[in-house]
């Protein structure tokens, strides 16, 4: 399409707008499989034009692992192991929901020590699991040192993890009924009923103390960065309805300004008996994103301070049949995963192990908002959004 | 001694000094970032890794040479060879000493802006030529960005220029003698800045090195190299952050000279202030890239055309203003 | 959910609707499936459950291949379900709809919640249940040559075929007769 | 435009940062040379002992992987009283546990009635072929003597 210059009333030159439009035709990247900042197998199919990106196209599956039809040959404490695989890097958190969905269709009264050891675990792999994203995000945008401060700090999370339950990433210290009552289930290892290790409650204010320090640095570091503010400040803006309409919850969904956390209704954790406040950002941009999951990092060590100062003494395990058998029944359960909003929809009829068990993660929905988001973003803009979302392929694919 | 003679000796030295100060910067640059991540860094490479860059050479040197077939084969061997000529050029003016240079040319500066654009085209060359999308893209943002950053280069070295009232790189020097104090202090401290926010971009360091995101293009124009050619990349890019950091000093930092030791000794302590300063100043561009994250295209684009140009223009009026009043 | 503190709303939905179960704080509400995209945009307009978190399906089959069978005889069909939520107090509930096995249709959520778009793809390739208005209903895990609906009861899991049990394998008996009986009884 | 606040610049903290942790101690453990100290709880590896094992097939039933292998028969033992019958008592032959299976779960562990398995915080013990991993009894006997004693426990 030319533009006609009638030669009379010229226009002066420098206003002709030339409108002739460059046809330049899209260019497909595939930012694919095998890419550094895609946290794991996801591929994104994406229609460029220059640097601008007109529609992009996740393509999964590469991590698809099948977890609801293992979980449909599985008997149920096997399946608490399988469980905690979804969201790796916060392992305890994804074994809470199934759990309390078998305990409620059992009817089994959970003792209280073992609920606040609960708690205080599923805290900690909460801020483990946004330590990987403080270290994650700002190398996306092309800091270096974030990562390292990061990884040394939830080493000292995982450490303490791992001297309670013995295993870093997959604790699998959760039993139906309550926690892991002993080493072996044999007669000699009867008498001495597994519990907290000697010297636990020390080590952890010990570390919660420093946790809190090193959120201070990373505000400064990273936060104050003017370069990094530059970066994230009004990308990737998430607007409330959209996010409820694709289902986007956890930090997300309070960085776009609702403030709704699933700790505040659950009832098989005793969330009530401690006070913490639920941050929100305003305008739902990737700074807000960031900014919410390190407070999230604060309110989780305040939480586990109080709840090592008020934890009762007592029992870890309820009466429990050695072989667990699920009367029939439907329920689902969901809780706060770092991530967002885990459930479980556990329909049991009666045999070993369920019958249906359908698993809803928080990666899965999160990610269903990015062919929305992504629409029109520069490349280097791709991924500081996709960071800011931060999500598991095994979250998403199970 | 004949001119020839002459010649080859000074070529001898640059070809030794180039590679040595490169090496050095590579192992500030790892030893310190590793120690800046509280890590250790390369250990096992010999003397608690400090000749680790060496290793690196040699791993080089040693590795396949793979050119992508659909590549542009000349175009692909030759772009490597640009960048390194380009920053081996810059070294003919750097004045270690009043007689301690290559060629103390008359255009000294005018000399040095005009090398130093040479790299953006073997950058160009190399991000077209290896035939991969992202490197494409990679070449053609650091052609932006090069071009973008040439300008605040420029008009920042002017208003040293004016000061000093020559173009030669000893005679700035010697303004500065004069003075006693080094331009930075003496009304060019903004051009300073200037100048070393357009260098740092110069050299595609963070926070401008968009060309080599790594998280987004894998690593830019460099991503199909390999073998020997990576290294030419790799070992130009140090000598780069050399003479960048060498005329900066000059320029800014009053080069060889410091106002209270003799002048007779010049040619001996003039290198070694001259490197220190260098280094200084290089170790300050390392303790950045560690520590910023990267700009985004058209911020980086704004900064140059919004911010520095006009700044630097203004810096050029005041100082012949105050030329003219002084 | 501590559904017994605001179960004002979930009162007045039990009432609203035809079929509801609240056993195990799960509201379960059972739709016809003409009526399943009316009942979804009324929870999404009036009582305020704006949240979609997820949308699934059930195999009902008597006999099946993989796990044990569901106990009392069930009729074979699908069952889908649709969780819904709101963002104040959280309370949600699960909308449930049968269909016959033989055509596998329902209308697709996608205008009411843009979000279903994924959650009906997975059942579309798990179940083969197809989602009518849904915009591009193809594969969303499975690689595309794959033919098959895996999520259904009578598809097999394979590893478990090839490999025999290690726990099949016993202690044999003793040799001599006698106390062989024995054993075979303590086993 | 918001209300321009005097304050350090953010970048300038963020260097400052950098810069003071070049002379805090490393954090890093040079592994092979030095060992970080394991928690005596950590799942390393499964100890079996060989004579508390009544080969009941229950470890082998319960592990999801399938991973444990094992084989017995029963022989006759002389009499604990004299005059008293034989008993027959279960003798393990084979009892393998395919660690490049196993997903150190610890259901065997804990299912297992007679104590015979126990863990051990030992990690050392990659080999360069995975069907090397497939260890019999008495690689598993050896590591019984890694298992620690019970530690002390909270109050």
């Amino acid at each position: 399409m030319t533009t006609t210059i009638d030669p009379e009333n010229l226009p002066f030159v420098s206003e002709t707008s030339v409108s002739v439009e460059i046809e330049t035709e899209g260019m497909i990247l595939n930012i694919g499989p095998q890419h550094p900042s895609t946290h794991g197998v996801l591929r994104l199919v994406a229609k460029v034009d220059g640097e601008k990106i007109s529609n992009v196209e996740p393509v999964l599956g590469y991590m698809h692992r099948g977890y609801e039809k293992l979980a449909e040959v599985r008997t149920y404490p096997q399946i608490t192991t399988l469980v905690n695989r979804i969201d790796w890097v916060s392992g305890f958190c994804n074994e809470i929901p199934f759990i309390a969905a078998t305990e409620k269709l059992m009817e089994v009264e959970v003792p209280e020590r073992a609920k606040y050891i609960r708690l205080m675990l599923t805290e900690m792999a909460r801020i483990a699991s946004h330590f990987v994203f403080n270290g994650a995000y700002p190398l996306e945008i092309g800091a270096l040192t974030p990562l390292f401060y990061a990884m040394e700090d939830r080493e000292r999370v995982l450490d303490l993890i791992e001297s309670v339950t013995g295993g870093r990433f997959h604790p699998n210290f959760n039993r139906i009924g309550g926690v892991k009552p002993a080493a072996g289930a044999g007669p000699a290892t009867k008498k001495d009923i597994q519990d907290l290790p000697a010297g636990f409650y020390k080590e952890t204010r010990d570390a919660m103390e420093t946790i809190l320090l090193a959120c201070d640095k990373f505000e400064d570091l990273v936060g104050g960065n003017e370069v990094f503010v530059a970066r994230t400040k009004g990308v990737g803006v998430l607007p409330p309805e959209v996010a409820t309409a694709y289902g986007v919850s956890g930090p997300i969904l309070r960085a776009s300004g609702i403030k709704f956390d699933l700790r505040t209704t659950t009832d098989y954790l005793p969330y009530k008996d401690f006070d913490y406040d639920i941050p929100i950002g305003e305008n739902g941009d990737c700074f807000d994103r960031w900014f919410v999951r390190l407070q999230e990092i604060r309110e989780s060590a305040k939480i586990v301070l109080q709840a090592i100062d008020s934890i009762p003494s007592g029992p870890l395990q309820a009466k429990v049949p050695k072989i667990i058998k699920v009367p029939a029944g439907e329920c689902y359960v969901r809780a706060e995963n770092p991530k967002g909003e885990m459930g479980y929809h556990l329909i049991s009829e009666g045999g070993l192990g369920p019958y249906r068990l359908k698993i809803r993660t928080a990666s899965f929905s999160n990610i269903s908002v990015l062919p929305w988001i992504l629409e029109g973003v520069l490349i280097p803009d791709l991924l500081a959004i996709m960071g800011s979302f931060d999500f598991v392929l095994g979250d998403v694919d199970r | 001694m004949s001119f020839g003679l002459e010649l080859i000796i000074k070529i001898a030295t640059v070809a030794a000094i180039a590679p040595a100060m490169a090496l050095a910067l590579t192992i500030i640059e790892i030893k310190g970032s590793a120690y800046m991540q509280r890590r250790p860094g390369p250990l096992h490479v010999g003397l608690r890794g400090f000749i680790f860059p060496i290793a690196e050479v040699i791993k080089f040197i040693q590795k396949e040479d793979i050119i992508p077939t659909k590549a542009d084969k000349s175009v692909f061997k030759m772009a490597p060879a640009y960048i390194f000529i380009s920053v081996f050029g810059l070294f003919v003016v750097i004045p270690a000493s009043p007689t301690l240079i290559v060629r103390d040319l008359e255009l000294g500066v005018f000399y040095f802006l005009a090398i130093s654009s040479l790299s953006t085209i073997g950058v160009l060359t190399a991000g077209w030529s290896s035939a991969n999308k992202y490197s494409m893209m990679g070449g053609l943002r650091a052609a932006g960005q090069l071009i973008a950053y040439e300008l605040p280069l420029i008009l920042a070295v002017i208003g040293v220029v004016i000061q000093a009232e020559t173009m030669s790189l000893v005679g700035i020097v010697e303004a500065q003698k004069e003075l006693g104090l080094p331009f930075i202090i003496a009304g060019q401290g903004v051009a300073f800045l200037i100048f070393m926010v357009a260098a740092t971009a110069e050299m595609m360091r963070v926070p401008f090195d968009m060309p080599i995101g790594e998280s987004e293009l894998v690593s830019g124009f460099l991503t199909e190299y390999s073998g020997i050619r990576f290294l030419l990349f790799y070992i130009s890019e140090y000598i780069n952050l050399f003479v960048m950091c060498a005329i900066a000093s000059t320029l800014f930092l009053g080069g060889y000279h410091i106002p209270f030791l003799p002048e007779e000794w010049v040619n001996f302590y003039g290198p070694v202030v001259l490197i220190s300063k260098t280094f200084a100043l290089a170790s300050v561009l390392i303790l950045i890239r560690w520590s910023f994250p990267r700009f985004r295209e058209d911020q980086l684009q704004n900064i140059a055309w919004k911010i520095l140009i006009p700044v630097s223009l203004v810096n050029i009026l005041v100082t012949a203003v105050m030329k003219v009043v002084l | 959910m501590n559904q017994s503190e605001s179960n004002s709303i979930l009162e007045n939905l039990a009432s609203i609707f035809a079929k509801t179960s609240n056993d195990y704080d799960t509201l379960k509400i059972y739709v016809e499936n003409d009526e399943w995209v009316q009942t979804a945009t009324k929870l999404k307009e009036e009582h305020g459950f704006v949240f979609f978190s997820w949308l699934s399906a059930v195999d009902w089959e008597n006999e099946v291949s993989v796990g044990d069978p569901p106990k009392e005889h069930v009729d074979p069909s699908f069952e889908i379900l649709c969780c819904l939520s709101d963002v104040s107090d959280g309370n949600f509930a699960i909308l449930s709809t049968k269909i016959e096995k033989t055509n596998p249709t329902i209308t697709s959520l996608i205008e009411v919640f843009p979000g279903s778009n994924w959650h009906e793809r997975e059942a579309y390739e798990m179940f083969g249940i197809s989602f009518v208005g849904h915009p591009n209903l193809t594969k969303l895990y499975l690689p595309d040559g794959f033919e098959g609906n895996p999520l259904l009861k009578s598809y097999e899991l394979l590893t478990r075929e090839v490999k025999p049990w290690p726990g099949e394998v016993d202690v044999e008996p003793m040799p001599e007769s006698d106390i062989s009986s024995e054993s075979e009884k303590e086993k | 435009m918001p209300k321009f606040k005097l304050r350090v610049p953010g970048f300038l903290k963020g260097m400052l940062i950098v810069f003071l942790n070049l002379f805090k101690k490393n954090v890093t453990v040079n592994y092979p040379f030095e060992k970080e100290k394991v928690t005596p709880r950590a799942r390393g590896v499964i100890a079996l002992d060989e004579e508390a094992c009544t080969s009941c097939m229950l470890c082998a039933r319960q592990c999801p992987d399938w991973c444990i292998y094992i084989e017995g028969h029963k022989e006759l033992q002389p009499p604990s009283r004299p005059g008293g019958r034989e008993r027959s008592r279960p003798v393990l032959d084979r009892f393998d546990i395919d660690y490049a299976l196993c997903m150190y779960c610890g259901i065997c562990v804990e299912v297992c009635p007679f104590d015979a398995l126990f863990w051990s915080p030992d990690y050392e013990y990659s080999e360069y072929k995975m069907t090397n991993l497939l260890h019999d009894k008495e690689k598993l006997n050896e590591w019984l003597n890694t298992v620690p004693e019970t530690q002390p426990l909270e109050s």
